[in-house]
């Protein structure tokens, strides 16, 4: 079965090595993978504050479109990497099973564009995808540079196990964890892998949005990782994008290397650099010497 | 400004919406609100609770009074991250997430929202260009958004703007989908469910002291 | 009967329920003292145990003129006489096939466990099952065709309760 | 409908009695309505209407039309045949008639309390009460039939409760069977230091109690045993009980502890149960210096011996009395009672289901009972409270309500968290001198002399934060919060949210049912609450009996409790029990089945069906013959018998399908 893509806004433009290291992974790992036909925004958090009707015909119009390109019989399922798209997506896949009127009113209005959406799309994220169906030993086997001795704190941030996720824990999520594992990276443990990042606050708020992700960077390098490992857009860029700036803030010199999850997945699978969007980041990620990990320059 | 006014510690019946609580209550699952016990959980939980005027505990609290002027007003809806953690611990499983979002609709429809408060631009813009569109560009987003909040704001961005497209993670064109048409039709044809009326956004939005 | 009813309302089913005196009926009970307002059509018939229930009991129902039949004991394992209710399901789903050759629709006669602190579940059931059988609407019956169901069911029929009522 | 009989006693002559139940019942039901219609029903010769029919003057109303021979048979409708059958049928019966010359339609809990609409209602009162007068004309009269009641008395659970009862019965002469599933009686109490709110020793008031039982003549305790089977009714139960081997005879051991001491273990690693794990002992043990009886237990989990026979088990020869043996076997004791009292109790909440609390994740983080260890002067640490680093906590948080009033996890309120709480608060605040934070939704202290306790910590500077703990955690955000266990949580008095540093966090948990409820209230065929607490047979009429006769609840069983409730409770159940002993019989109910035998083809398909053996076959007259004694009025053999010659008192096809005419077709 081939999963559907489904990129959302962030990953084509500021989470581009996000896209660009998850299809060099799933590619590594045979996993077929197809981006969604003429997929619109997921409809995530800011449009909820306008409609929320229209927020979920959004992701409404996404899953149906899934399922007509999955092809009647077959499963649907949707991989969704942005941690706001897959709440989004996944919100609107709850609330149009427990609320028969909001159903038949979406499914009203998808009707008048001639599409249908019966439910059977499903929402999975990478991490789901990768530790219940591809499973750890076909990633341990993956593995040609171990990332032995790289400390990795485990960001998962909120919208990824909040509230509807059901493949992880919602307050210990692990699935970052055994796959860093399994790459043979040592794991930070550290109770903030689920607190929030500041979202968009960081830019419309910088005051209040930039000290959430500062407190989660201190309390990382506090507990020595060498790199925080993200699996949201997002996060990734609130908690790297703006280092040099809190480093003013806070009088405090910050520096942590925030990577996507795949892109440690990729450097452990000894994937050409350049396939990963390594260069794209601002704070270098350095693949542990002791193996002759090379240094990547920003 | 004089200290004497701001927050004052009476209410007056009169001032106060009697329907309030309901009009909140309306949303999918939203009955669970009558059943608050204050016990602050959710103000607990939250990573934003200690910069806003009121806590989300407090919030419910003045909804179910019907201090509707005082809630749609806040900084604490506007705040809202949306990180759910208040939803998940909830011990009488009330969605505080989506009771923020319906309090930001309804600031929004009635176009009372706080001072210098970009975030409900934001969510305008976005809310356009997805009509528009289909999808949002973030760069053009944020450059309308800084046009019509804080133009010097993006001055100061600018070197990140810079910095994102040499890493070439800045998207210029603006982004869209092929079947437009298709997408307004699903729109439009909520529009009449729409709990919105579409003037209610394109209106400019109001400034209220806060 | 139902034609007696004076002054064309709309159609408001009739449904018999036959409660077992430990959990459903007491159940239902519960459901009043907690007020719960469920639907007024379903009138309840008390026995000791769902086991005394008599297909014969469900047919005279049917034939006098309710439009469903609704059966409550305690959930498999409780039963106050330790297996009356087995016995209940095992003659009822033997019972449902013959009402299916009759064409009563299964949804005109059910059979639910519910437990003594289950109030609120009387009045879910009774909800679900009203709703259901107006949906159907009134229950037409081939008179001959129950007397065929009635002797395959057994000899004593409608005279042996004659003679019942007599003697006894 | 059909003629009914004419022999015994002429036409029937129906009164009808309708009741308002002040207005419970005549707010939705028109009851004139009902009293026109009743009026017009076949047989109805008497129709009245009265505010309280369960009241002395409207029983009279019934007793006077019956001595006037206006009526010979009676409906009443109002409440439920639960509540006030009893009540009418002995009016009845006190006026000459025959009790079960009697009918009652439930118009209130099944009509006025659960329908809006009046017209509706008063409809289905109509329907019920054509039933119930379509029925009863058919009414036969009967006599109770009575069976002597056994005197002795079963509790199951040595906790305070069935402590407290089973001294109450003995006391009273009746011969008591103690069963307890762990090898010593006294249950939760015996774990605490002190109790709330006098503070004094839980030890010193419940020990004598415990010694009191183990010496009395007219009770026999089994420990470390469980009720295996129970058989019968009311007034004469068959019990069976599972005496699991302790491999220490209790006849012979004197508890003199030399057989533990000698153990090959000669360190105790084993977590011990009484001390909730924070304490080791050997396979070989003694619960606690009190335990009743004092008499070693072998642990076949862990006891070399039992699992590889490879011991050279020196405890055999250090025991004097040769009171160790390891061919002990289980033994089945059978027993007959009259009356059975449960008093199994409650466990404590699992605190690691609330993963944002930390426990087991962080070190100095306590469940409640394990404070209650701690703080006790014969626990593992001498009643000292300690850090694991072996220092005094300077800062201890008290988190309330954990497990408790969420709809996650428990949505009741556990009644005991918010006292125990002051408790311990005082009691670590004096052996510590650390600042002591309550954190605390609301604060429950209903009871005599709580609210006082609660002032008097209060005034000894105890803090109390009103308000949930969201999460306790180990990131500091100041200098003073390093190292520290820091607890989030909003004082919701004063609106903001609080991070509060502390060395040691004690989470009281809230109570729940035990693990087994489910299967101990199948085994004594009782119902549980929605919770799984034991359902009583009335919240407030009936707190101790449950839907089967004989057999009642003590304690914090039927719902969480503190002591003085418990031990109250208790006495109520023994209460119930002995005027049920000393009636010396019970009546049953002649619902009994009874054979037409002139009708009885003698297929023998209804003695199979029997679960009482009650049915039996007369080879000379080829029918089938019931055992009036042994049924307990099922009716399952009725409905099976394809003659029809098998009937059942009160319910039998006629009087049933009348009422379902009734029911169905009654204008």
């Amino acid at each position: 079965m081939s999963y559907i893509y489904f990129p959302g806004c962030s990953l084509q433009s500021t989470g581009k090595p996000y896209e660009e290291s998850m299809q060099a992974v799933f590619a590594a790992l045979n996993i077929p993978i197809k981006e969604l036909d003429d997929w619109n925004c997921c409809g995530a958090t800011a449009y909820m504050s306008i409609s929320e009707l229209k927020s979920f015909a959004l992701s409404a119009r996404n899953m149906a479109l899934a399922e007509r390109q999955a092809g009647a019989g077959n499963s649907a399922d949707m991989v969704v990497p942005c941690a706001a798209c897959y709440l989004g997506l996944n919100k609107a896949h709850h609330y149009l099973a427990e609320n028969p009127d909001l159903n038949a009113k979406i499914k009203g209005a998808l009707g008048v564009a001639g599409l249908n959406y019966s439910g059977r799309a499903r929402i999975r994220h990478p991490l789901d995808v990768l530790v219940n169906d591809i499973g750890m030993k076909a990633v341990t086997e993956r593995v040609k540079q171990p990332l032995k001795g790289m400390k990795v704190a485990c960001y998962y941030g909120c919208q990824l196990v909040r509230p509807y996720a059901d493949f992880d824990d919602q307050h210990e999520p692990t699935t970052m964890d055994v796959i860093m594992k399994a790459l043979g990276a040592e794991v930070v443990d550290w109770p903030l892998k689920t607190r929030c990042c500041g979202g968009s606050l960081t830019g419309t708020v910088p005051d209040v949005g930039q000290r959430l992700s500062y407190i989660l960077l201190r309390e990382a390098k506090k507990r020595g990782c060498d790199v925080i490992a993200t699996a949201c857009p997002l996060c990734q860029f609130n908690l790297e994008c703006y280092q040099s700036e809190m480093s003013r803030k806070y009088e405090a010199p910050v520096n942590v290397p925030v990577a996507y999850f795949t892109q440690l997945m990729g450097m452990a699978f000894g994937l050409d650099h350049k396939k990963l969007g390594l260069k794209r980041l601002f704070v270098p990620v350095h693949a542990p010497a002791a193996v002759g990990g090379s240094h990547v320059a920003a | 400004m004089n200290r004497w006014e701001g927050w004052h510690k009476v209410r007056y019946e009169s001032e106060l919406a009697p329907h309030f609580a309901a009009e909140i209550a309306s949303i999918p699952g939203g009955d669970h609100l009558y059943s608050c016990i204050q016990c602050g959980t959710c103000s607990g939980m939250c990573p934003l609770s200690h910069h806003m005027d009121f806590t989300p505990r407090q919030i419910i609290a003045m909804i179910r009074a019907g201090f509707k002027a005082d809630v749609l007003s806040s900084y604490t809806t506007w705040l809202c991250a949306s990180c759910y953690s208040c939803t998940v611990e909830c011990p009488k499983e009330i969605k505080l997430t989506d009771i923020m979002y319906a309090a930001k609709r309804l600031a929004i429809r009635e176009g009372v929202y706080p001072k210098r408060f970009p975030i409900a631009v934001l969510a305008d813009e976005f809310f356009k260009s997805v009509e528009r569109n289909g999808r949002s560009s973030e760069t053009w987003l944020l450059t309308r958004l800084y046009l019509r909040t804080n133009p010097f704001k993006m001055l100061k961005q600018a070197g990140l703007g810079m910095r994102l497209w040499l890493h070439g993670r800045l998207g210029l064109k603006p982004e869209s989908i092929e079947r437009k048409s298709e997408l307004r039709s699903i729109l439009k044809a909520l529009e009449k469910e729409h709990m919105i009326k579409r003037k209610g956004n394109t209106a400019p939005l109001k400034e209220v002291a806060s | 009967m139902s034609e007696n009813k004076s002054t064309p309302k709309p159609f408001e089913p009739r449904i018999v329920a036959f409660f077992c005196n430990w959990c459903t009926y007491t159940a239902a009970d519960l459901a009043g003292t907690a007020r719960m307002r469920y639907a007024p059509n379903v009138r309840v018939v008390r026995i000791m145990c769902s086991g005394r229930l008599d297909p014969q009991f469900v047919l005279t129902a049917l034939r006098e003129g309710a439009d469903g039949v609704l059966i409550g004991g305690c959930h498999p394992g409780d039963c106050h006489y330790q297996e009356g209710n087995y016995k209940a399901l095992r003659r009822f789903s033997l019972f449902k096939r013959m009402l299916n050759d009759l064409g009563i629709e299964p949804a005109r006669v059910r059979l639910e466990w519910i437990a003594a602190s289950e109030g609120d579940k009387v009045q879910r059931v009774i909800n679900e099952m009203t709703e259901a059988v107006r949906a159907l609407g009134p229950l037409k019956l081939e008179p001959r065709a129950l007397e065929g169901l009635e002797a395959s069911l057994s000899e004593k029929a409608a005279e042996l309760v004659l003679t019942q009522g007599e003697t006894s | 409908m059909s003629q009914p009989n004419m022999k015994s006693n002429g036409t029937p002559k129906v009164g009808v009695y309708v009741c308002h139940c002040g207005i419970n019942i005549a707010h939705t039901v028109d009851v004139a309505e009902t009293v026109k219609f009743a009026a017009k029903l076949p047989y109805v010769t008497v129709v009245r209407d009265y505010k309280f029919m369960c009241s002395d003057p409207g029983q009279e109303l019934i007793q006077q039309d019956f001595r006037d021979g206006k009526v010979d048979r009676v409906v009443v409708a109002s409440c439920s045949p639960l509540m006030h059958e009893a009540t009418f049928r002995r009016a009845l019966a006190e006026a000459g008639g025959n009790a079960f010359m009697f009918q009652m339609a439930n118009i209130r809990e099944h009509v006025s309390w659960v329908t809006l609409d009046k017209v509706a209602a008063t409809d289905k009162a109509k329907a019920l009460i054509a039933a119930a007068v379509a029925r009863v004309v058919l009414h036969q009269p009967l006599q109770k039939t009575s069976v002597p009641v056994n005197p002795d008395v079963l509790i199951v659970g040595g906790g305070i409760s069935g402590i407290h009862a089973a001294l109450t019965a003995a006391n009273a002469g009746k011969k008591v069977y103690l069963v307890e599933r762990d090898p010593t009686i006294g249950g939760h109490m015996a774990k605490f230091d002190k109790t709330f709110p006098t503070l004094d020793c839980s030890a010193c008031i419940l020990t004598p109690k415990m010694s009191a039982v183990r010496s009395h003549p007219n009770i026999t305790l089994w420990t470390y045993s469980e009720v295996a089977g129970v058989e019968g009714y009311v007034g004469n139960f068959k019990v069976k009980v599972r005496r699991k081997p302790r491999y220490v005879d209790e006849e012979l051991c004197v508890g003199c502890y030399e057989c533990i001491e000698a153990c090959v273990y000669k360190k105790p690693r084993f977590p011990d149960e009484f001390n909730v794990g924070l304490s080791m002992r050997r396979p070989i043990y003694i619960p606690f210096p009190q335990a009743t009886p004092l008499v070693a237990v072998i642990d076949p989990e862990t006891c070399a011996q039992i699992k590889t026979g490879k011991c050279k088990h020196p405890c055999v020869e250090a025991c004097l009395r040769n009171a160790i043996n390891f061919d002990q076997k289980e033994v089945i004791e059978e027993i007959d009672v009259g009356a059975i009292i449960l008093a199994t109790g409650f466990k404590t909440f699992d605190a690691s289901r609330v993963s944002r609390y930390g426990y087991g994740k962080y070190p100095n983080i306590y469940s409640s009972l394990e404070i209650e260890r701690m703080t006790n002067a014969a626990g593992p640490t001498g009643g000292e409270v300690r850090l694991t680093n072996g220092e005094k906590p300077k800062a201890v948080g008290i988190v309330h309500c954990v497990g408790s009033r969420d709809n996650h996890t428990n949505q009741w309120c556990s009644r005991v968290c918010c006292m125990y709480s002051l408790k311990l608060a005082h009691l670590i605040k004096e052996r510590t001198e650390a600042e002591i934070y309550n954190f605390y939704i609301d604060m429950r202290t209903p009871g005599k002399g709580y609210e006082e306790f609660y002032e008097r910590l209060l005034k000894e500077n105890v803090h109390f934060i009103r308000g949930r703990v969201a999460e306790i955690s180990d990131w500091a955000m100041t200098p003073e919060e390093e190292g520290k266990l820091v607890i989030r949580a909003e004082d919701t008095l004063v609106g903001v949210v609080r991070r509060i540093p502390v060395d040691m966090v004690v989470l009281s948990v809230g109570l729940e049912p035990q693990a087994d409820a489910d299967d101990v209230r199948r085994l004594f065929n009782i119902s549980c609450g929605k919770e799984g607490w034991f359902l009583e047979r009335h919240p407030k009429l009936a707190p101790v009996s449950t839907f089967t006769d004989g057999v009642f609840l003590a304690g914090a069983c039927q719902g969480p409790k503190d002591i003085p409730d418990c031990v109250a409770q208790a006495g109520a159940a023994t209460a119930e029990a002995l005027a049920l002993i000393d009636a010396g019989k019970v009546e049953l109910e002649p619902n009994t089945a009874y054979v037409l035998e002139e009708v009885c083809s003698g297929c023998q398909t209804c003695i199979g069906l029997c679960p009482y053996s009650a049915i039996t076959f007369d080879k000379e007259k080829k029918v089938a013959v019931v055992n009036g004694a042994l049924c307990k009025g099922c009716g399952t053999c009725v409905a099976s018998c394809p003659s029809g010659s098998l009937q059942q008192n009160l319910f039998t096809d006629a009087q049933i399908l009348h009422e379902i005419k009734g029911v169905v077709n009654y204008v």
